[in-house]
């Protein structure tokens, strides 16, 4: 039983993909059915396993592929949490593409690699040792690179191409970090308590140097500040891709690899020890101004998103990088609240997009009478991107100034709150523009958005609204990560 | 007896030498192909005839002097039928230069 | 009726018949080789079992008569003959019929088993002549003026090879008074002996067509006929390949002088090949251009491997050969298939409006996949060892060309892929994607195979690890 | 005998040096052609007879008819002048290889291992001839392949299809001479064949002969222009290879080792197998001069 | 063993003419002499280090004889080659 679980849950959608792929583009019906069967039937799965994991019973699936060296699935906590927002968003994200792309061309193309990237996804929460981690860390980048370059165009191409130099690069780092590691440590398994604690004799200059390359890997996908290049770029893919991979999946994977790295290979004391933990830090939270910085000046509203997204995620780098509990229940709970608000945003955004051809912030004035609907759904994320109680995001933004006074860090709180500010400055614009503006005279009514394109903001948006409210409840984000930090810190 | 056949065997190797000589000696000296030829195919086969005479008499086993046999009945017949080919070829080559400028 | 005696004499039989039975050939030639899958399949079972198998012919014993040994390394090499010739097989068997070339495919694969299995010198000298001419025939066989002008220089430069392994023969025989393998390991102990070694080196290198001395080969592989030019570059080149590493397994510390070299030229090629596959303007010419990479990386590995006797590192090349030859294969089945369906090879006219990405094109993408070495691959394995090896060595620039080597040939890869994933505007909205035929099945299966390889990659590498006798 | 090897080995380096130097490309062939007589001779001094006997059959006689049919065929390549350097660099290139051979061969002088091995086996092989002993029975195997080479070069030749004028009689003269000279090429094949198990001879040197006669006849014109025998020649060609596989597999069967023949009966099977090997070596040969498939 | 001295040499010298031909001449005809000269060379001086005290050792002399009918296939091809190489170019 214990192998059979992380299989099927890794099946749903690694074995769904060919079947998908070898689809004529005709088969619509037949194609949007296997697709949601297979969504719907990955979530239950995890909500089984989580139920499962709740209770203590442990999963592993092991492959030997030579002496020393094997492809290992787990489901830990912190594994269930990824994967518990990875499967409830693709399931949405899917509904919400087979409605945006009607009448599209390659569409067995965009949902084989869409659900692969899903598969790599999972496979990189699952992953039991640093090897696993890098098969499906790699396989991520090749799923997502069709997906950039999905409709084709020169710029897309262009898009694509920086966005293969930037991951490839980042892969070939993370290869020679893990190959260096494995050398030096042998079979490299992920601990609770960290691997590399009980490796007396390795010198810590190799291990310092490890570490840089493994999170230079892994910090391409969670676009920190030098390596972050790539997602605005790739903003030119279709909306339910970067909402679904450069909001949530890819991103994500770069954080979720950091917290690994520094969790369960490094183990807190070691970064410590060697004095890596401030330098992690500084460069996340000068991602966090950066990106602010940056979003400022963005006209493009899914560029300014980009940016958003790219000082957010450096707050759960931040949460990692500041050692203590709270702060890491801080990190671990926005990976959740982040995830939900930043797809919230993008899918309202694509909405603006293809209802009203809105796609600049000027553009914006009184889309609160235009597209009431999709102009709540990004209220509600915008605010809660800001940090405004009851929202998500508040919750984790608290824990995270929490956690800062605990590591004695009290920078952190000036930094939280000057960030908050730049959030409302770049968000609080695009709010008065839709609310209070008067829509511009002579445009037209656009299309009536379909069901499918509207039903997924307004039931994230709910989401964000339950993850605040509800923060206290045991199977919410919040208290998932307080189970999984007792296991990491107690 | 053997001492005769001895000598009379070296006497035949040394003309059959001797032949072979003059025939490298007119293909060096003289000036076209019809001549060198005519060398040629006299004196090579005379040549290997004497010599090969010359070697059954030291060789003194039937079988020898059989192989040797044959190895004259043959470089005569090929020399004497590649010497009338070039000659034939030479001929049509010449005449077609003749009627063509 | 052992395996090894009928693995060695089953495609000379089928060649024969192939030759005296012009029409049946395609099915003959089909059934001759899936036969010679199961039997290399159940010599590699045999092997895991119980270890390497010698046998000798005729009953005479090693220096005088010439024995097989099927180690674990040949089984690996059979069996990546085998499966890529099936694959091959399928494709010629579906495709336009040319007359000849099933008797010069039976040929060489006849000719590459004798060369794996075999451990007399001059024996290997003699089925490199049969695996030479093949070859060029198979090149020929495109009947183009390039392809029969890159065939004769190709048969030049095999010649001038073989006769400069033949002279290294003849040198061992001079030095040491025998020609069978332990003659290597006696070669390195005298500076004459060393002069023969190098010998042989230097002729194995221009029929492994490793840089500088690989100008013949781009030509040829990519004038010939596809199924032929799939034989050749993963094939063909890999007998040359396997011997180099053969001299180095036998000659262990004595041969260290050849691996620095193989090292040294083995880099040169990995960057010399991918300099010019980002340059080449035609799809074959490229990923000829990207075989020249490829075997300078393996010589590269084979070069920084060190004494084998010592280390397992040299068995991360015999894993690089093998996801190679079959990564390889399958990308030259998919750009005949590509060339056919678009009419041409030209890389800046791969977008062409009314045909869309077919599955050739998939399948090159997934071959590249390999070729790269991303993981799953067998190809990540085999650098994964590769490092692992140096690390411990401490070869750090050996590390940074071979990363340097990936990121080139990911550069020159992608130049092709991503116009495989042309759409939008540069397809018609009428544009009808090619159909499926057995090429495609050839391609798609070889390629898959090689990306699941490096997950069954338990098999081969306990292949490689059963102790040679 | 020391003045008679070193004028010939002289005369060798000299032929050859006039083979590849000489201006006109047919002089080029006859001073081959020299030289292959010289270098069978020189064979024969070097004490292997069946290697001289096959030399001048082979290496003289069909290659230079080879080559005779190709010289006009391929045109002289545009002399471009090379750089002094290349020309420096291949002097220096040839001369440091050639020079480390001879010091190589000159100064090592072990024992080979494969005299006493071979007088120690030869009881068993069946033969006496040494040489034939390990083509046939030792080291068949390396045969084998040898005749897959034949095999294989006549297989690229059939794909290449060159275009071979219809072989015009050569004159009159010419068929009285094959007239003679083909009986007697038959005889000696089957003496040399025959003779081969103890004495120099054997299938190369009897199948090379053969295609010299079969040359002769069709440079004669006596046959009409051999249209309807190349597939019958091409048949023949092959089933050399076909029969010593399936011979090699049935002694497989017999003895349980590849090329095992059985213990009493070495000296048939050997023979059998010469035999089929003489007809199929020249088939092949003569298919290589004439080419295997009609084109016109 | 002198006699077998000035055949070494012969050997040597034809390698040396060989090696220098192939590498300068661009002429297909001459590059196939070239490579059979080179051939001869090897068997020469193979069948010189062959030569041991009761005689020439039997096993090279088998070599040769495979060597022997191993390059009149291979210049076979080349020549064949050489020729279609020649009429492609004219048409």
């Amino acid at each position: 039983m214990s192998f059979f679980l992380p299989l099927a849950i890794l099946m749903t959608s690694l074995g769904v993909a060919p079947v998908i792929l070898m689809m004529p583009d005709s088969a619509r019906r037949l194609r949007t059915g296997v697709n949601l069967a297979a969504a719907s039937l990955k979530v239950a799965l995890v909500a089984w396993l989580s139920y499962e994991v709740a209770h203590g019973t442990s999963f592993d699936l092991r492959h030997s592929i030579a002496q020393g060296l094997e492809l290992h699935l787990q489901a830990d906590a912190l594994s269930v949490l990824f994967l518990a927002l990875s499967s409830i968003l693709w399931l949405l994200t899917t509904i919400y593409a087979v409605g945006y792309l009607e009448g599209g061309t390659d569409r067995s193309r965009f949902f084989g690699f869409f659900s692969l990237c899903v598969a790599s996804t999972v496979g990189i929460a699952m992953a039991g040792n640093l090897f696993t981690f890098l098969v499906f860390f790699e396989l991520l980048t090749l799923a997502t690179w069709p997906l950039v370059v999905h409709r084709g165009t020169s710029e897309a191409h262009r898009a694509g191409r920086i966005y293969l130099a930037y991951t490839l690069g980042g892969g070939l780092a993370l290869t020679l970090g893990t190959i260096w590691l494995y050398a030096l440590a042998g079979e490299v398994a992920f601990e609770p308590r960290g691997v590399l604690g009980d490796i007396p004799e390795t010198s810590p200059l190799a291990l310092t140097a490890i570490f840089v390359l493994l999170i230079a890997g892994v910090g391409v996908k969670a676009a920190l500040v030098p390596l972050h290049g790539w997602l605005p770029l790739s903003m030119v893919a279709p909306a339910p891709v970067s909402a679904l991979l450069h909001a949530v999946a890819v991103v994500k994977a770069g954080a979720f690899g950091i917290m690994r790295i520094v969790y369960d290979v490094y183990g807190v004391e070691t970064v410590q020890a060697l004095g890596l933990a401030a330098p992690l830090a500084a460069l996340a939270a000068l991602t966090i101004l950066w990106g602010s910085f940056r979003a400022l000046t963005q006209d493009d509203l899914k560029k300014r998103l980009a940016y958003s997204t790219v000082s957010q995620v450096s707050y759960i780098t931040l949460g990692v990088a500041l050692i203590s509990p709270v702060a890491a229940i801080g990190g671990l709970a926005h990976l959740v609240h982040q995830g939900i608000m930043k797809i919230t945003l993008f899918l309202a955004a694509g909405n603006f997009a293809e209802g009203e051809g809105v796609k600049t912030v000027r553009a914006m004035d009184g889309m609160g009478k235009r597209m009431p609907g999709a102009m709540l759904a990004f209220t509600v994320g915008a605010l809660g991107m800001i940090g405004i109680p009851p929202l998500a995001g508040f919750v984790s933004k608290w824990y995270l100034g929490a956690g800062g006074l605990d590591a004695g860090q009290p920078m952190v709180i000036a930094l939280l709150a000057g960030s908050s500010l730049l959030n409302a400055a770049y968000f609080l614009p695009i709010l008065y523009r839709g609310w209070f503006c008067a829509p511009p005279e002579g445009v037209t009514p656009g299309r009536r958005l379909g069901w499918m394109l509207a039903i997924p903001p307004a039931t994230t948006a709910t989401l964000v609204l339950a993850a605040g409210l509800l923060a206290s409840a045991p199977f919410s984000p919040l208290g998932w990560t307080r189970f999984i930090v007792s296991l990491e810190y107690l | 007896m053997t001492a005769l056949l001895h000598s009379a065997g070296l006497v035949l190797m040394i003309a059959g030498t001797a032949f072979l000589a003059v025939a490298a000696l007119g293909v060096w000296r003289l000036p076209d192909l019809l001549s060198r030829l005519h060398v040629l195919t006299k004196a090579d086969t005379a040549g290997v005839a004497l010599i090969a005479l010359g070697a059954a008499c030291l060789a003194q086993s039937f079988t020898a002097t059989l192989s040797l046999l044959l190895c004259t009945l043959l470089v005569a017949l090929s020399g004497a039928t590649t010497g009338h080919l070039i000659a034939r070829d030479h001929l049509d080559f010449a005449s077609s230069q003749e009627d063509s400028p | 009726m052992s395996d090894i005696s009928l693995i060695v004499l089953l495609p000379l039989l089928a060649a024969v018949l192939t030759a005296a039975l012009p029409r049946q050939a395609a099915a003959i030639g089909t059934l001759a080789t899936g036969l010679n899958a199961f039997l290399a399949a159940n010599l590699g079972r045999q092997i895991l079992h119980s270890g390497t198998v010698t046998e000798a012919i005729g009953d005479w014993t090693a220096p005088l008569g010439i024995t097989f040994d099927a180690n674990g390394l040949a089984s690996v090499m059979l069996a990546m003959a085998a499966i890529v010739g099936l694959a091959v097989s399928l494709q010629a068997a579906a495709g336009p019929a040319r007359a000849g070339f099933w008797p010069l495919w039976m040929a060489t694969l006849g000719a590459l088993n004798g060369l794996f299995l075999s451990s007399d010198l001059f024996n290997i000298y003699v089925a490199f002549e049969i695996l030479g001419l093949a070859a060029v025939g198979l090149t020929a066989l495109a009947g183009t003026r390039a392809s029969l002008r890159a065939a004769f220089d190709y048969l030049t430069a095999g010649l001038v090879g073989s006769l400069l392994v033949l002279l290294g023969i003849a040198l061992s025989y001079s030095v040491t008074g025998r020609v069978d393998m332990e003659a290597v390991a006696m070669l390195t102990q005298s500076d004459t002996g060393r002069i023969a070694l190098a010998l042989i080196a230097a002729g194995l290198v221009v029929k492994a067509a490793l840089f500088p001395l690989h100008f013949w080969m781009p030509g040829a592989h990519s004038s010939a006929a596809p199924a032929a030019s799939a034989l050749l570059s993963a094939l063909v080149v890999k007998g040359a390949l396997y011997l180099v590493l053969r001299l180095s397994l036998e000659g262990g510390a004595g041969t260290e002088f050849l691996r620095n070299t193989l090292a040294v030229l083995g880099a040169g090629g990995m960057l010399w090949g991918a300099w010019n596959a980002l340059r080449a303007e035609r799809l074959k010419l490229l990923v000829a251009h990207s075989t020249v990479a490829q075997i300078g990386l393996i010589a590269l590995a084979i070069g920084v491997a060190g004494n084998p006797l010592e280390t397992g590192l040299w068995q991360a090349a015999a894993l690089l050969m093998l996801s190679h030859a079959l990564a390889k294969a399958a990308m030259f089945l998919a750009v005949g298939r590509i060339a056919e369906a678009l009419g041409h090879d030209r890389i800046s006219g791969l977008n062409r409006e009314e045909l869309r990405p077919g599955p050739a094109e998939f399948a090159f993408a997934i071959a590249a996949i390999s070729l790269v070495g991303l993981p799953p691959t067998a190809g990540f394995i085999g650098k994964w060892f590769l490092i692992e090896g140096l690390i411990d060595k401490g070869g750090i620039h050996w590390i940074a060309l071979i990363l340097l080597g990936t990121a080139l040939s990911a550069a020159y890869l992608s130049r092709v892929v991503s116009r495989c994933l042309r759409g939008g505007p540069h397809v018609s909205a009428t544009a009808r994607r090619p159909p499926w035929r057995t090429g495609d099945v050839a391609a798609l299966g070889l390629a898959t195979g090689a990306l699941l390889l490096g997950l069954a990659a338990a098999l081969p590498i306990s292949l490689l690890e059963t102790p040679f006798a | 005998m020391m003045l008679f090897d070193s004028v010939i080995a002289a005369a060798c380096l000299g032929a050859a040096a006039m083979a590849l130097f000489a201006r006109d490309r047919i002089a080029a062939v006859a001073a081959f052609l020299v030289m292959g007589l010289l270098v069978a001779l020189s064979w024969l001094r070097l004490g292997a007879p069946d290697v001289a006997l096959a030399e001048a059959a082979i290496g003289a006689g069909l290659t230079g008819a080879l080559l005779l049919r190709s010289a006009r065929r391929v045109p002289k390549a545009s002399a471009k002048a090379l750089p002094p350097a290349q020309w420096l660099g291949a002097a220096l290139l040839s001369l440091a290889v050639s020079g480390a051979i001879l010091w190589t061969a000159l100064i090592v002088e072990t024992a080979a291992i494969y005299p006493a091995l071979v007088n120690e086996a030869l009881p068993e092989s069946g033969v006496e001839n040494p040489v034939t002993a390990v083509l046939l029975n030792f080291r068949a195997w390396d045969t084998l392949l040898e005749i897959a080479v034949l095999f294989a070069a006549l297989a690229v030749i059939a794909v290449v299809k060159p275009v071979h004028p219809r072989i015009a009689p050569l004159g009159p003269m010419m068929l009285p001479f094959a007239r003679v000279v083909l009986p007697l090429t038959i005889f000696l094949a089957g003496h040399l064949l025959w003779q081969g198990g103890h004495a120099p001879g054997g299938a190369f040197q009897a199948g090379a002969i053969l295609a010299g006669g079969a040359i002769a006849l069709g440079l004669s014109g006596m046959v009409r222009p051999i249209r309807w025998g190349r597939a019958a020649l091409a048949g023949l060609a092959i089933l050399g290879l076909g029969a010593f596989v399936v011979a090699a597999l049935a002694a497989e069967l017999l003895t349980g080792a590849l090329l095992g023949y059985p213990a009493g009966a070495a000296k048939a099977w050997i023979l059998a197998i010469e035999s089929a090997l003489t007809l199929s070596i020249a088939a092949t040969l003569l298919l290589l001069f004439i080419g295997p498939a009609e084109r016109h | 063993m002198i006699s077998d001295f000035a055949f070494l040499i012969s050997g040597a010298g034809l390698i040396c003419l060989a090696l220098f031909r192939l590498a300068t001449s661009a002429d297909l005809l001459m590059r196939v002499l070239g490579l059979n000269v080179l051939a001869i060379g090897i068997a020469m001086v193979l069948l010189v280090s062959a030569r041991g005290a009761e005689g020439t050792d039997a096993v090279p002399q088998a070599f040769t004889l495979t060597g022997i009918v191993v390059l009149v296939g291979v210049t076979a091809a080349l020549l064949a080659l050489a020729e279609r190489v020649a009429e492609a170019r004219d048409e």
